[in-house]
């Protein structure tokens, strides 16, 4: 964050700076972009970040293992659980703490339930900054009942807390497989609606096709991850390429799109979320309906070593480095947020789009602030 | 020709879209009345916290400090001294900051004794924030007030109509599935 | 030309503990390897001095790499990998942000997330805190810095941590 | 802090205002909005009807006393136009609700039926303000401009046959240059509002309006052309056996295209683009000065399908039932005609409104430029063509 270093060039009567945020109700949060206008054409585009910045790494240097990880929930706020696991993983690398089975499936099946909110989300929200209202309040529905399946098992609904070194908190609520197996019906009853809205729209395609596209190499080099990259036609995803928890015992594909444009990120999003649905499906039929559900972790932790783990988060790779001295308290920790790594390349696709345009490609790119600021 | 289809698939696209929209005018909206009518929450929803006595009205909580030391807010204020006659200690002040609390549930953990709780009472909404620093007459009151409320040692306990306190069926637990699936084996195996 | 560092394999990465003033040809080398894929840039206060760590990943077989260089903290500074890898331009933004690492040659080196008039770094451990509740810092018992030698032994990998040379 | 006991309906669980959650009632709702279009064509009745019986009873029909029974028509129908505004944000909400899977107002009067009054008093009840970067005047102005642009259409719409503010023999014209006018209004406010994004606004309204007027105004010309008259009544009259959207179908979907651009309509909203340009033209707007361009706003909401049904669904024509024509009775059926197409035709805008992301602006004018001119030529040819073969 930083005062406006873009000033309008003197004797430039043709181009307008705009400040883009980060009250503006397509930032989705607080984003600031300060832009240079041609009439509708962005000549400049200066992104400013930090204005929810909490400095979490600092603070979590003060804190213990176990209490990292409902400050880790605070982050990405839209995919809860998913934020908790690169540090439970990490510590658990460290540790050498052995997780039992059905605690890996656990994690996994709660991991791609919020996937699948996340993405929800995002489909509301970019269909409310092209336009339409609907969708979101579609959308919105459908994601309270993931997060009352959440809450149900986990006791809270956005930030649950639920993993923990070893497994997860709390065994599943008694309801727990048939909740998910009636939500996957209704959310197959549902995603046809969805593609009609969105995927098919006669508008979103004007609106997506073609705009703001970002090359293969261009995506690799600016560290994008998650569904931007692979919309650009890159096959990277952490489950597949370092898998983790239950992610090996499970099929599923990586959906790709090789070309690199807004529409594609929307198109591939929705892919994610059936396979989402897919592998939910997959460990409802694996996980055993009892049995335990956290492995022993040392009651006096001593964490030394450096380790960096990365999970696949909706938004792309969340990683963490946490370097450990020996004692119960990270002496660093190091969060790469997913958004963070996306939100870079804003002045790549902004920069000769139209205006409208700008508002598209930001919602096609899904940050989430909590996170990038954190 | 693949102009006009290519019409005819917008057109088609755009009405197969409103048609989706306008049949939900004859469902049920799925809206809550929360104001008027209270929503049912789960019994192990993390909603506020309270201190819980026994019975007989003495104080379960032992006064070990392993909340405040494991609260990661640092909401948590406990001061004691040592109990003259009998052993252990007794409380001076027990202050929860309700205000900073995230409701991690990181003190229900951390008890020994079950004595701090979650209970479902969301309803604290306030034009003072002084109001919510909690002391331990109004962390008592909460779970007198309450019916049922969480802690992992002893599960979900109810208070039954004359005041006593006991373990909730193996439906309101997490983890309840392995009580419920039991006796289903040993009938199986009989 | 040799370079001054130190190779160890740590899990499932390669990690190169690196002499500060050869940071950029041995990222220039890993560039050439076909470490395409900037994941993040971590800082670090060692106690002793300040720690950059690169991590990298090559996409074609998804190899990974850690790349980690001392400096002192009264002359912080690295060449920057920008031009290698634009994907790092906002993570060494942050490090120079939170941790006050300058690195020599980045485009746009202001701050990232605090306000542009700030003078401290946060994440340095001698940051004081204005009286929030942190624990105080003592200096951790890291491996004191052995200063690099000219050339470096290429095999031996006895000390966990190098620092860099200079004061 | 101790423990303060809290009442058992702090959150009025037991007082209950207004609406039992435990009935669903489909039936009231069906009957209140029912009863809103009644009640609108009872104020029509009156305002065409009425009035001109009145002044007949008082004698007042010539001369002076016929200016005072015009005058009193314009003053009804400037209430009619608050009604009809006050009643469409109402229809909005109601129905986006229901399509967004919830229940819409619900709170205040039957069904919520009342709830945009108290919307209306709350804007009454703002500071209206000028921004310090404002042109004083011109901001002052643009509202007014606006809303007196688009209540200048009522003085052509033909809601029964006779039932005319000003039967005049350019009506078509008159529409043209009048439609056009409050674009200008726009223009005026978001440039005078000295804010970077209003100005964007009021510049994408501009650059809108300079696409669809040329198709609207083609359109209209194929109309008179088929009708053989640029009169409104008389384009009506022409409708007496077939409807104008079987010859005219092209000028039709054209028309209803532009309609929604002229409108500021969904897939066409770029001027007050909420989620681009946060409120777009009228962003510097609050209290009165604001409630103007909403009501200018859903003035035409009803105006414009209005005038859809004026220009290609036969006006006010229906079944008489034996009823003579001129008499008071036949009027009534027949504005209840009318009535009723135009509210088919706003919930269709409505419903485009709740379905429809928004298009880019320059693919609006790339459309109209390069797919509705032509077009537009097109069914003028083709209406010309018919009218020399079939009349």
């Amino acid at each position: 964050m930083s005062t406006i270093s873009l000033e309008p060039v003197p004797g430039r009567t043709d181009e307008m700076v705009v400040n883009m945020g980060p009250q503006h109700p397509a930032t989705h949060g607080v984003l600031r972009v300060v832009i240079g206008l041609e009439g509708e054409r962005i000549t400049r585009a200066v992104p400013h970040i930090g204005y929810l910045h909490r400095n979490h790494e600092k603070i979590e240097e003060a804190r213990s293992y176990t209490q990292v990880i409902p400050y880790t929930d605070r982050m990405d706020y839209v995919s809860g659980t998913q934020n908790e696991l690169p540090v439970v993983l990490a510590v658990e690398d460290l540790l050498g703490i052995e997780v039992p089975e059905r605690a890996k499936q656990i994690r996994t099946i709660f991991f791609e339930l919020f996937r699948i909110a996340s993405h929800l989300v995002w489909m509301g929200t970019a269909m409310l900054d092209l336009g339409a209202i609907t969708p979101f309040l579609y959308t919105f529905w459908d994601r309270e009942i993931i997060l009352g399946i959440v809450e149900k098992t986990a006791g809270a609904r956005m930030l649950p807390n639920y993993y923990t070194l070893g497994g997860v908190r709390r065994d599943l609520h008694p309801d727990f497989f048939k909740d998910v197996a009636d939500f996957l019906d209704h959310l197959e009853r549902r995603m046809p609606d969805y593609e009609h809205l969105v995927l098919e729209n006669p508008i979103v395609h004007a609106r997506t096709k073609g705009v703001g596209v970002l090359p293969k190499e261009r995506a690799i080099a600016r560290g994008v991850s998650g569904p931007v990259l692979r919309a650009s036609g890159v096959a990277y995803d952490v489950r597949k390429a370092f898998p983790y928890d239950a992610y090996p015992d499970v099929e599923f594909e990586i959906p790709t799109s090789p070309d690199g444009d807004t529409y594609a990120r929307f198109w591939v999003r929705f892919q994610e979320i059936y396979q989402s649905c897919k592998i939910i499906r997959q460990l409802l039929e694996k996980t055993p309906k009892v049995g335990p559900y956290k492995g022993k972790a040392p009651a006096r932790l001593r964490v030394s070593g450096e380790r960096y783990r990365a999970v696949e988060n909706s938004r792309g790779e969340l990683g963490v480095y946490v370097v450990g001295d020996g004692t119960d308290k990270p002496y660093r920790i190091k969060h790469r947020g997913a958004a963070f790594g996306n939100l870079q390349v804003i002045p790549d696709l902004f920069i000769g789009a139209k205006f409208s345009d700008a508002i598209a490609i930001l919602s096609s790119l899904d940050p989430v602030f909590g996170e990038i600021d954190r | 020709m693949s102009l006009l289809q290519e019409v005819w698939q917008a057109v088609k696209a755009i009405g197969t879209g409103m048609a989706t929209v306008h049949k939900r005018v004859y469902e049920e909206p799925p809206t809550e009345f929360y104001p008027y009518v209270l929503p049912d929450l789960p019994p192990v929803s993390v909603q506020s916290l309270a201190l819980v006595e026994n019975e007989d009205g003495s104080e379960r909580c032992i006064v070990c400090l392993q909340c405040e030391r494991a609260c990661p807010a640092q909401v948590i204020t406990i001061e004691r001294h040592r109990n003259p006659e009998g052993k252990g200690f007794l409380i001076d002040r027990f202050d929860i900051d309700l205000a900073n609390c995230m409701y991690c549930a990181a003190c229900v953990e951390a008890c020994p004794v079950s004595s701090i709780v979650t209970i479902q009472d969301f309803e604290m909404s306030t034009y003072d924030l002084h109001t919510l620093k909690a002391d331990i007459d109004f962390l008592h009151e909460q779970a007198r007030r309450s019916r049922q409320w969480y802690s992992p040692k002893f599960g979900v306990e109810i208070r039954t109509e004359d005041g006593r306190i006991q373990k909730a069926p193996p439906e309101m637990q997490p983890g309840g599935l392995a009580e419920l699936l039991k006796p289903a084996e040993e009938e199986v195996d009989s | 030309m040799e370079l001054r560092m130190k190779q160890e394999r740590l899990f499932d990465e390669d990690v190169y503990t690196v002499h500060p003033e050869d940071y950029r040809a041995l990222c220039e080398k890993l560039k050439a390897e076909g470490y395409d894929f900037p994941r993040a840039i971590s800082s670090v206060d060692m106690g002793y001095g300040l720690r950059v760590v690169l991590h990298l990943t090559r996409m074609s077989d998804l190899a990974k790499v850690e790349v980690r260089t001392d400096v002192p903290y009264d002359d912080p500074v690295v060449d920057s990998v920008t031009d290698l890898w634009p994907g790092v331009e906002w993570h060494e933004r942050e490090a120079y942000d939170l941790m006050g690492i300058r690195f020599r040659g980045h485009p746009d080196l202001r701050r990232l997330l605090l306000e542009e008039h700030w003078e401290i770094h946060p994440l340095q451990k001698r940051y004081d805190t204005g009286g929030y509740p942190l624990p105080d810092w003592q200096p951790k018992d890291w491996p004191d810095p052995a200063p690099w030698e000219e050339p470096p032994p290429p095999e031996e990998p006895e000390e966990k941590a190098e620092g860099g040379e200079g004061e | 802090m101790s423990y303060i006991p809290i009442p058992e309906d702090k959150h009025f669980r037991i007082k209950r205002i207004g609406y039992d959650p435990g009935r669903s009632r489909p039936w009231l709702e069906r009957l209140v909005y029912s009863l809103y279009v009644f009640a609108f064509w009872g104020f029509v009745v009156a305002t065409y009807a009425g009035v001109p019986a009145l002044f007949d009873w008082l004698g007042w029909d010539s001369g002076w006393g016929y200016v005072a029974m015009r005058a009193t028509q314009v003053v009804m129908l400037f209430l009619l136009s608050a009604v009809i505004a006050l009643m469409l944000i109402l229809a909005l909400r109601k129905y986006l609700g229901k399509v967004q899977e919830r229940y819409g107002p619900m709170h205040y009067g039957p069904a919520g039926g009342i709830q945009t009054v108290f919307d209306a008093l709350k804007l009454l009840g703002k500071e209206d303000f000028v921004p310090a970067a404002a042109d004083w005047l011109t901001f002052r102005l643009a509202p007014a401009v606006t809303f007196v642009s688009s209540f200048a259409i009522f003085a052509v719409v033909p809601f029964a046959s006779g039932w005319t503010l000003a039967e005049t023999n350019v009506g078509l014209i008159y529409l043209i240059a009048v439609s056009t006018l409050s674009a200008y209004g726009v223009l005026l406010g978001g440039v005078s509002s000295g804010n970077k994004w209003a100005l964007i606004g009021a510049l994408r309204a501009g650059a809108q309006m300079v696409s669809y007027e040329i198709p609207l105004a083609l359109v209209f010309l194929a109309v008179a052309v088929w009708s053989g008259s640029l009169s409104l009544g008389e384009i009506v009259d022409s409708q007496m056996g077939v409807w104008n959207v079987v010859p005219l179908f092209i000028p039709f979907v054209l028309y209803v295209i532009a309609s929604l651009a002229e409108l500021k309509h969904i897939p066409f909203d770029f001027p007050e683009a909420e989620s681009e340009l946060i409120a777009g033209y009228n962003v510097e707007y609050s209290g009165m000065s604001f409630a103007f361009f909403f009501l200018a706003e859903f003035v035409e909401l009803f105006l414009l399908p209005a005038l859809i049904v004026v220009f290609f669904f036969g006006g006010w024509h229906g079944p008489l039932f034996g009823l003579e024509p001129g008499t008071l009775a036949a009027g009534a059926l027949q504005s209840l005609y009318f009535t009723i197409k135009t509210a088919v035709w706003v919930w269709v805008f409505l419903w485009i409104r709740a379905t429809l992301p928004r298009y880019r602006d320059d693919q609006l004018m790339e459309f109209a430029w390069k797919a509705m001119i032509p077009l537009a030529l097109f069914g003028l040819v083709l209406a010309a063509y018919m009218r020399l073969i079939w009349r």
